[in-house]
């Protein structure tokens, strides 16, 4: 199941950090959302992988970490979503489907006029989206 | 003889001034101050005419045969009046100044600089205007 | 006489105009009310600014409407009304608004939306509750009905924004205005 | 979504904000009109990027994130392209259309011209006419910046209409 | 890794056994161990030895039923193979103990009888070697034969080692090898494919001896080095490990996985290495994955977790280090798309910190694990303590109890509880933090050598917090603060909340009292993270000694400060000796930009003008701003100027401040209570005292009487957003009401030079005229503020610019200053001290600097400037007054200045003009004249001696009345005698007043004595002054003289004189005579003609000639009569001499004559006595 979804700013500011879990590793969480950024840069600003393949939004499996794998995506705009997981084995498609409906809701948030860019996301509506699509992804992996 | 289906052409605002005055080589040409005189004139016979008739309402003259003119006029809803002074039994003029009614609420109203009620300077409105009385002669000399 | 060309429907008419990305208007005028959020500070300010723009606009939108949409001069406000709900709101938002609600005497009734393309995506914020949104609709549509000569008073009973189920504006005939004789300057 | 609305909205609400802008709030400072509008399509920009970016991997120069705004993102807003992009490859790039929407419709007073022509005293007119006209054209600025922006290109966007309806926006990135 | 057995950790070596002739044994080792792969030697002294290699006495025959094992592997199963079983066995016996000798030849047999019993349990193979002293003595073939025969043994397998001859030593010795070699591979292969047998036939009655095929059978494939073989059956061994986790029951549950782990962290362990070794790294991390998956799970019952935690951190570290000696690199075929289906692997597995660190984090979980423990399972301890002698048992991860009576030792099994307390004892034996950091310093140095500084700190965050644990609080802050950093940079609230917990703590624990306060404050001032903080803040392990961030917490933290700062101690923070409540003086928060306890307060100041003047009002905005949960109430607030005397202090109303301890400062006294993130506006007045830069440089807010905050006050026009804050959504407020102040709002202005209230008039008196001395006074009155060393610069420039008063080609000569500067003088109006004339600084033609006393307010001084003007121009003066306020140095610094300028017209005060005229009626021919009629000299030409008229005339050209003192001419020095020139008709008394545009004639005759075609008569010279009602008399009267042109003297051959008598009357005839004097002393023919006039008749000839003889004269008379009166022309007489071809009339005007229509009656002569002065 999807433990925690988090969207960082292009400063690496956490946008939007939520956990799905009861045990109180909201802080842990917290953590490796961050220390995955390590990898984020390193996949991104790494020279040798510049070829256009490479330059998709998909960054696939950041690091497992203790019982979490953790899961990362670069949008255009320089926004970072991070999917932490505990399902053993994830499909690739599977972590894709989930980071496009991810992102179409979090581009529908960012559209609010309210919102201003650089700031964390308050919207309910999104955060309600977000939670059936993590559901959505659960099941799906599990099934 | 077909050659020149429509002598002149007025636009006049809800409150009777003239805003836009065109002459199609009429033998008699008006100048300004007396067109000017003319469409208010005009403006209060709509009126008076309206008046007149014996049944509510009536929308007013869009029909004044001459012998040797007819003067077709269309009145909007929002009250801009638009009258040709064109040949006798000249055909489907009303539909002429439908279509100059969309070319006004195209070219003038969605002209920023364009104030409302105002004289009507726009060089995209004569421009279409004199296409669309060029292709009504061809139209007249086609029959 | 008759008006040269019948009436289109809603749809057809829609078709028949030029139309663009839904998006883009949503986001502008979104940017725009935040804009004047910023700018005027006061919420009722804004409602009243956005309230003129629609009013300003809509005089402009109105003449387009009549000329694109062959509607003839409608016997009431009833079918003014309908014509609106029927053909105005389709030919510009591409969506449909019921009329419902009439009074007695028939002089009133309200708009009510189910869909408004201006809202896609829009929550409103906790510190600007009391901003009515969409008051550019209102505005629009009492322009309009003041150049058709219907003085009206337009107000929001509904809004999605604010948890409603729907949009609802109430729309009252307050005068006629009939054609006045133009004897002015000329005698 | 594919979902649409008429042109005349957007037309209408864009000439009311200008009016609005320039005539009603800021008449007096024309250059504080300029900025609240170009604000305006600043965060339109930015948020159209996000939409119009979602289904493409990530651009790996400012010359494909340039191309996108004068392809994808152009046809998207006014249904054509760019017709013509220039650059000095130092960080300058001039997108032209030669029929840019927005202004299909704006004609500016022939008569102002012609005493334009021969009257200076009266050039206030035309140039406060070209000025609006401009006003206009913050707003599209605004939208090309707030992309480029978004997309990480710190720039800045000028807007060049010697020849209506043809239009030239400017962007300068800056390094 | 280290601490597992040698054996465990190095591939293993096939053993070979050599029995007798000790004394070779050490070089026959040697070369054995020295070939590739090396190969081990036992060597045995001599047979008597042989036995070690006997198998232990409890053999039975493996055919035997076998009861169920008592464990999965022996412990020292590995090591007996290495080291006690040999593989092979050589005999040596020297040739010449078999050859000959009997008795020798037997012992032989019999020992070599014994060592095939010895070794016949087991199939190990047997070589013979027989030594040869050289390759020359032969050896009898049936000896050779014999031994074969007693040994069993093909021929091959003796070997003859040649002793003494180099070549055949090394030869012999290599044949030696590749026997051994090859019967050490059959010896392991024979053993392995025994055991595999028994796996295939599945003969074996319990799981336990299937894992040890298995491992057997690797390992011996491992001596063969055949690592596919030996891979194959550790992973079949290690999966059916893993099976019988749930099956077996041989054990209790808790000892059962001990052995288990433990042998599975053997497998494995040998799995990677040989994975490693072989370069196969994606395949060992893929293996290690599988590993840790398959285990994670496998926590066992929680009083015994940190076994687990402990064994699985231990897999973590071993395998770093083993990815870090074998140095591995990410293979160049792996894809370069991470974590994607086309490489399943992520960067940092490649790398050992990734495994240090994620050790160093299981081996805090068994640290909590075991804190769990032991406080759980210490109640139950009364019951059965620690049980004592307990000791690992023979089987691998297995432990039993030893357990005597009198002299039987017996081995005892432990219940799981008795187990469970030892280990427990065992493990509280160790304090695990220093390993922990020891891991976590590792995982951090690399992947700060990585550039991952996230990770990084998250590791240096993990030491920090050990150090903590192990109550190393300076270490741990140190650490903590470092790790704050980045968090606070990249906004991570929730993850600093935690770190400021524990800095707080750290604090309280080292007793700084400030530290506590602005950590304590910073954690109430920061952002809660959305989504963050519903999570029950009771594991303070996990989440830090603050708990989980939550408004309340916030708040708390909050109000915890204030109680103490103001003594009253919380309940809560009464635990430890922290003796905060009796802190006298108060403490000091400085807050800059950069600070991060921005967030706690914010201090905007802006002026609300650009600029003003000294000591003028002005007012300035401070407002202030606080993100702390409750509100704050400040005691007094000083805001602080870099002129100190704008300084000014406000208290709170709610504080009963006596104000006595407020100094100098404003007073005001208001509500100073600051709400979260609410702007507190404060408006003040200041009056700047200096000129100069006025900035506000800090704000004191004193909080709850013992804090004091000094926050760096920030322009709103340059205030950047808050950290951390600023990612918050919600909407800015402004510092200040207005936009514009809180956009261009700055703390900084200039405040500008007082202006000055001193007077500088000029008043000029009219046009200068050229050659006068133009006094122009300049007065100076102080009307608002005293004068000191004030300085008056004075500068006259050309008004149509090219500054330059002089003309240029003679700009060295200081005379030819068109116009100068003559000096200043001072005359004070009160007391006429004229030291101050003196005290000029500077004097140049155009340039004069004066220097100004003292002046106190309402004083006033003036002076004159004295300028003369050379030449007709319009010059522009210039007067610039500079002073300063005070005498004091530092004041003096700004001077003030005061300019004025005025333009002045020089002009030329008279045109002086002149003319010549004849004697009265008397007309000198002048030849010259006739002639230059012709040539144009318009030299005037004078009649030798002869009393010539000269009129000069002087107009006064200015706008005021002139007097003119004097009019003459002076004669060039030589010219005195040569032509005498007197005045007629001169200035009557002292001078004549001249009015504007008025001219004054003066006349004189001039006689001269020579003939000189250019004669210099000399320079009028005129004095004049101005006609000044007040009588500044002729001291500055100017004298102004002007050349006259040079004339051309000459002598007349004839003079025409005419006489009449001065009037006649109508009617009345007169006599007209003309007089021609030849002054030459030749005969002149002249002719002459009378010319009718209607005025007159006359009689006589017209015309008529003469011969005049020298120097006489001849006189032609006529009588005329007048016809009409009033002034009429003569009848116009013309005479033309025949020699000189020259005629001369004379000028109408002296051709005149008044006719009276009567005889006139004259009172008095004056009417015709004036012209008659005119002749003489």
């Amino acid at each position: 199941m999807v433990v925690c979804v988090a969207v960082v700013g292009h400063q690496n500011n956490p946008l939007y950090l939520q956990s799905f879990t009861e045990a109180d590793d909201a802080l842990k969480l917290h953590h490796v959302v961050h220390c995955s950024l390590d990898v984020i840069d390193e996949r991104v600003n790494n020279p040798k992988r510049n070829s256009p393949a490479l330059n998709e939004t998909f960054l696939g499996l950041l690091y497992p970490t203790e019982n979490y794998k953790v899961y990362g995506y670069l949008t255009n705009t320089k926004a970072k979503f991070i999917m932490v997981t505990t399902d053993l084995d994830v499909k690739d498609a599977d972590a894709r489907n989930f980071f496009r409906k991810f992102h179409a809701a979090y581009v529908d948030a960012v559209s609010n006029p309210f919102h201003v860019p650089g700031k964390k996301i308050a919207s309910r509506s999104f955060s309600a989206r977000v939670s059936t699509i993590v559901r959505s992804f659960s099941s799906g992996t599990t099934a | 003889m077909a050659s020149a289906a429509i002598y002149s052409l007025f636009i006049i605002n809800k409150s009777g001034g003239l805003i836009y005055y065109k002459d199609y080589g009429s033998a008699g040409r008006t100048d300004t101050n007396d067109s000017l005189r003319l469409a208010s004139l005009w403006h209060s016979m709509h009126a008076i005419s309206q008046q007149l008739s014996p049944t509510p309402g009536c929308a007013g003259i869009d029909l004044l045969q001459a012998d040797n003119f007819d003067l077709h006029c269309f009145q909007s809803l929002t009250g801009t009046k638009f009258f040709a002074v064109c040949e006798t039994g000249a055909q489907n003029i009303e539909v002429l100044l439908k279509v100059i009614y969309e070319l006004y609420t195209d070219f003038v109203l969605k002209n920023p600089f364009y104030e409302m009620e105002m004289p009507i300077r726009c060089e995209l409105f004569d421009l279409n205007l004199a296409q669309v009385i060029q292709k009504d002669r061809v139209a007249l000399l086609g029959r | 006489m008759p008006p040269p060309t019948a009436p289109k429907s809603g749809d057809a008419l829609f078709a028949s105009v030029e139309r663009v990305n839904a998006e883009l208007f949503t986001l502008t005028y979104g940017a725009i009310v935040r804009q004047l959020l910023t700018d005027l500070e006061e919420v009722e300010e804004v409602n009243k600014q956005l309230d003129q723009m629609g009013y300003n606009i809509g005089t402009r939108l109105v003449d387009e409407f009549l000329a694109k949409s062959n509607v003839s001069r409608c016997a009431d406000f009833k079918e003014t009304a309908d014509v609106i709900a029927k053909l105005g709101f389709k030919m510009f938002l591409g969506v449909t608004a019921t009329v419902t609600n009439w009074d007695a005497e028939g002089t009133s009734c309200s708009f009510v939306l189910e869909d408004n393309p201006l809202v896609d995506f829009v929550e409103l914020p906790d510190t600007c509750q009391g901003l009515q949104y969409c008051n550019v609709l209102s505005g629009v549509i009492r322009g309009a009905l003041e150049m058709v000569s219907m003085k009206t008073e337009v107000t929001w009973v509904r809004d999605m924004l604010r948890g409603d189920d729907a949009y609802e504006m109430r729309v009252k005939l307050t005068k006629q205005v009939p054609e006045e004789y133009p004897y002015k300057d000329d005698d | 979504m594919g979902r649409e609305v008429a042109e005349s909205c957007v037309d209408g609400v864009v000439m009311e904000m200008v009016a609005a802008y320039c005539g009603r709030f800021y008449a007096s400072k024309p250059e504080l009109a300029a900025r609240r509008i170009e604000a305006i399509g600043f965060q339109v920009g930015h948020q159209l990027t996000e939409r119009y970016t979602m289904e493409r991997p990530r651009f790996s120069d400012h010359l494909e994130a340039i191309k996108f705004i004068c392809k994808d993102f152009w046809s998207e807003l006014f249904k054509k392209q760019i017709d013509n992009l220039k650059t000095n490859h130092r960080g300058t790039f001039v997108l032209q259309d030669n029929h840019f929407r927005w202004l299909t419709r704006v004609s500016i007073d022939p008569s102002v011209e012609s005493i334009d022509a021969n009257e200076n005293d009266s050039t206030s007119l035309g140039d406060s006419a070209a000025q609006t006209t401009s006003m206009l054209l913050y707003f599209p600025c605004g939208i090309i910046r707030g992309a480029l922006t978004n997309l990480g290109i710190a720039c800045s966007v000028t807007a060049d209409m010697s020849n209506l309806p043809a239009c030239s926006f400017v962007v300068r990135i800056k390094t | 890794m280290e601490d597992y057995p040698e054996e465990l950790r190095t591939p293993p070596l096939t053993l070979v056994s050599i029995v007798g002739c000790s004394e070779l044994h050490p070089s026959i080792s040697a070369a054995l161990s020295s070939q590739q792969p090396p190969m081990n030697t036992l060597a045995l002294p001599d047979f008597s030895k042989a036995s070690i290699l006997a198998r232990s006495a409890k053999t039975r025959d493996p055919l035997a039923p076998p009861q169920a094992p008592a464990g999965i592997l022996k412990k020292d199963w590995l090591l007996k193979h290495r080291t006690r079983v040999p593989a092979a066995v050589a005999a040596m016996f020297r040739a010449d103990q078999v050859s000959g000798d009997p008795a020798q030849w037997l012992q032989a047999c019999s020992d070599l009888e014994n060592l095939k019993s010895v070794i016949q349990g087991r199939n190990t193979k047997l070589v013979v070697i027989l030594v040869q002293a050289q390759a020359g003595d032969e050896l009898s073939e049936d000896v050779t034969v014999a031994l074969r025969k007693r040994a069993e043994i093909d021929s091959k397998h003796l070997v003859v080692l040649v002793e003494r001859d180099e070549s055949e030593w090394t030869k012999s010795l290599n044949k030696l090898k590749s026997i051994f070699t090859e019967l050490c591979s059959t010896y392991y292969k024979d053993e392995g494919r025994r055991i595999k047998a028994r796996i295939e036939k599945r003969n074996f009655s319990s799981v336990e001896l299937s894992i040890r095929y298995c491992f057997k059978v690797a390992v011996y494939a491992e001596f063969r080095r055949d690592w596919p073989e030996a891979l194959k059956f550790y992973e079949e061994g290690i999966r059916v490990l893993r099976e019988m986790i749930g099956t077996s029951t041989r054990l209790p549950p808790t000892q059962r996985l001990v052995e288990v782990k433990a042998i599975a962290e053997q497998i494995h362990f040998k799995i990677s290495t040989l994975l490693l070794h072989a370069g196969k790294v994606v395949e060992a991390i893929t293996w290690f994955r599988k590993h840790i998956r398959s285990y994670e799970r496998v926590v066992g019952s929680p009083e015994v977790a940190f076994l687990h935690w402990e064994w699985f951190s231990r897999q973590f570290l071993v395998f770093g280090e083993l990815i870090e000696t074998t140095s591995t690199t990410v293979p160049d075929t792996l894809s370069p798309r991470f974590g994607t289906a086309d490489n399943a692997l992520t960067e940092w597995e490649f790398q050992p910190a990734y495994y240090y660190q994620l050790a160093a984090n299981y081996l805090r979980e068994k640290r909590y694990a075991l804190e769990f423990s032991s406080s759980s399972v210490n109640i139950t301890d009364g019951v059965n303590g620690i049980p004592e002698s307990v000791m690992p048992s023979v089987y691998v991860g297995q432990y039993v109890r030893l357990f005597e009576q009198g002299d039987t030792v017996a081995v005892l099994p432990l219940s799981d509880t008795e187990y469970t307390s030892y280990a427990l004892s065992e493990a509280e034996r160790f304090q695990d933090s220093y390993e922990i950091i020891a891991l976590f310093r590792k995982a951090y140095e690399s992947f700060q050598s990585l550039g991952a500084m996230r990770m990084a700190s998250a590791c240096s965050g993990g030491m920090a917090i050990e150090y903590y644990a192990a109550g190393d609080f300076s270490n741990a802050k140190q650490l903590f603060d470092g790790v704050a950093g980045l968090y606070r940079q990249e906004g991570w609230a929730t993850l600093l909340w935690e770190n400021l917990g524990y800095l707080r703590e750290c604090a309280r624990k080292l007793n700084s009292l400030k530290d506590f306060i602005s950590y304590s404050l910073e954690m109430a001032a920061l952002p809660l993270f959305s989504g963050s903080g519903q999570g029950n803040s009771e594991n303070k392990s996990k989440n830090g000694p603050a708990g989980s961030p939550t408004i309340s917490s916030r708040e708390n933290i909050h109000q915890e400060v204030v109680n103490i700062l103001e003594g009253k101690h919380a309940p809560e923070i009464t635990d430890d000796g922290f003796n905060l409540h009796l802190v006298e003086e108060s403490t000091h928060l400085d807050i800059d930009q950069i600070s991060p306890l921005r967030i706690v307060l914010v201090a905007c100041v802006a002026f609300h003008d650009q600029s003003v003047k000294p000591s003028s009002p002005m007012l300035v905005s401070v407002s202030l701003q606080s993100h702390l949960p409750s509100p704050v109430t400040i005691d007094k607030l000083e805001v602080q100027f870099n002129q100190s005397d704008c300084n000014f202090v406000i208290v709170s109303s709610q504080e009963d401040y006596s104000t006595s301890n407020v100094h100098d400062g404003a007073v005001q006294v208001t509500s100073l209570t600051l709400f979260t993130d609410k702007w507190m506006r404060l408006t003040h007045e200041v009056k700047p005292g200096q000129s100069g830069k006025l900035e506000c440089l800090a704000v004191k807010a004193t909080i709850s009487k013992h804090l004091v905050v000094c926050c760096q006050a920030e322009s709103p026009a340059s205030m950047e957003d808050f950290p951390l804050w600023k990612f918050e959504d919600q909407l800015e407020t402004l510092p200040t009401k207005d936009t514009v102040l809180a956009f261009s709002g700055q703390k900084l202005i200039q405040v500008e030079e007082p202006d000055a209230q001193v007077d500088v008039v000029l008043n000029c008196t009219g046009p200068a005229l050229v050659g006068e001395l133009f006094t122009l006074p300049v007065a100076i009155f102080s009307k608002g503020h005293a004068v000191h060393s004030g300085e008056l610069k004075i500068n006259l420039v050309d008004a149509k610019g090219g500054g330059l008063l002089m003309s240029p080609r003679e700009a060295e000569e200081s005379e030819s200053h068109h116009v100068e500067l003559l000096g200043v003088s001072a005359l004070t109006t009160e007391k006429g001290s004229k030291e101050e004339v003196d005290n000029i600084k500077k004097i140049q033609q155009s340039f004069g600097v004066v220097s100004v006393p003292t002046l106190c307010a309402g004083d006033s001084w003036s002076c004159k400037l004295e300028i003369k003007w050379h030449q007709a121009k319009s010059v522009m003066l210039y007067v610039s007054l500079g002073y300063s306020l005070e005498s004091i140095e530092e004041a003096a610094l700004h001077r003030l200045n005061v300019h004025r300028s005025l333009q002045i017209e020089g002009k030329i005060p008279m045109t002086v003009g002149h003319q010549f005229l004849r004697p009265f009626r008397r007309e000198p021919l002048l030849l010259s004249k006739i002639r230059s009629s012709s040539g144009d000299d318009k030299k005037s030409s004078l009649a030798l001696n002869d009393s010539n008229m000269l009129i000069v005339s002087a107009r006064n050209c200015t706008e005021v009345p002139l007097r003119l003192h004097k009019m003459a001419i002076e004669p060039d020095v030589d010219g005195k005698q040569l032509c005498s020139v007197q005045q007629i008709s001169g200035i009557s008394n002292e001078y004549a007043v001249l009015a504007p545009s008025e001219e004054y004639k003066g006349i004189f005759s001039v006689n001269p004595q020579i003939i000189s075609s250019n004669f210099r008569l000399g320079e009028i010279c005129l004095s004049w002054s101005r006609d000044s009602s007040l009588g500044q008399s002729q001291d500055n009267c100017v004298i102004m003289k002007e050349r006259l042109p040079e004339v051309h003297i000459e002598e007349s051959p004839l003079v025409v004189t005419m006489e009449c008598p001065p009037y006649v009357i109508l009617g009345i005839p007169f006599t007209f005579h003309v007089k021609i004097y030849n002054s030459t002393s030749l005969l002149q023919e002249i002719k002459y003609s009378l010319v009718d006039s209607q005025n007159f008749v006359f009689s006589g000839a017209h015309n008529h000639a003469a011969f005049i003889l020298p120097k006489t004269e001849h006189i032609v008379s006529h009588k005329l009569v007048p016809l009409g009166s009033g002034s009429q022309q003569l009848p116009r007489i013309t005479v033309t001499s025949v020699r000189y071809s020259a005629a001369l009339t004379p000028p109408s005007s002296a051709a005149t004559v008044f006719v009276y229509p009567s005889e006139p009656k004259f009172s008095s002569e004056k009417g015709y006595s004036a012209p008659d002065a005119c002749i003489s």
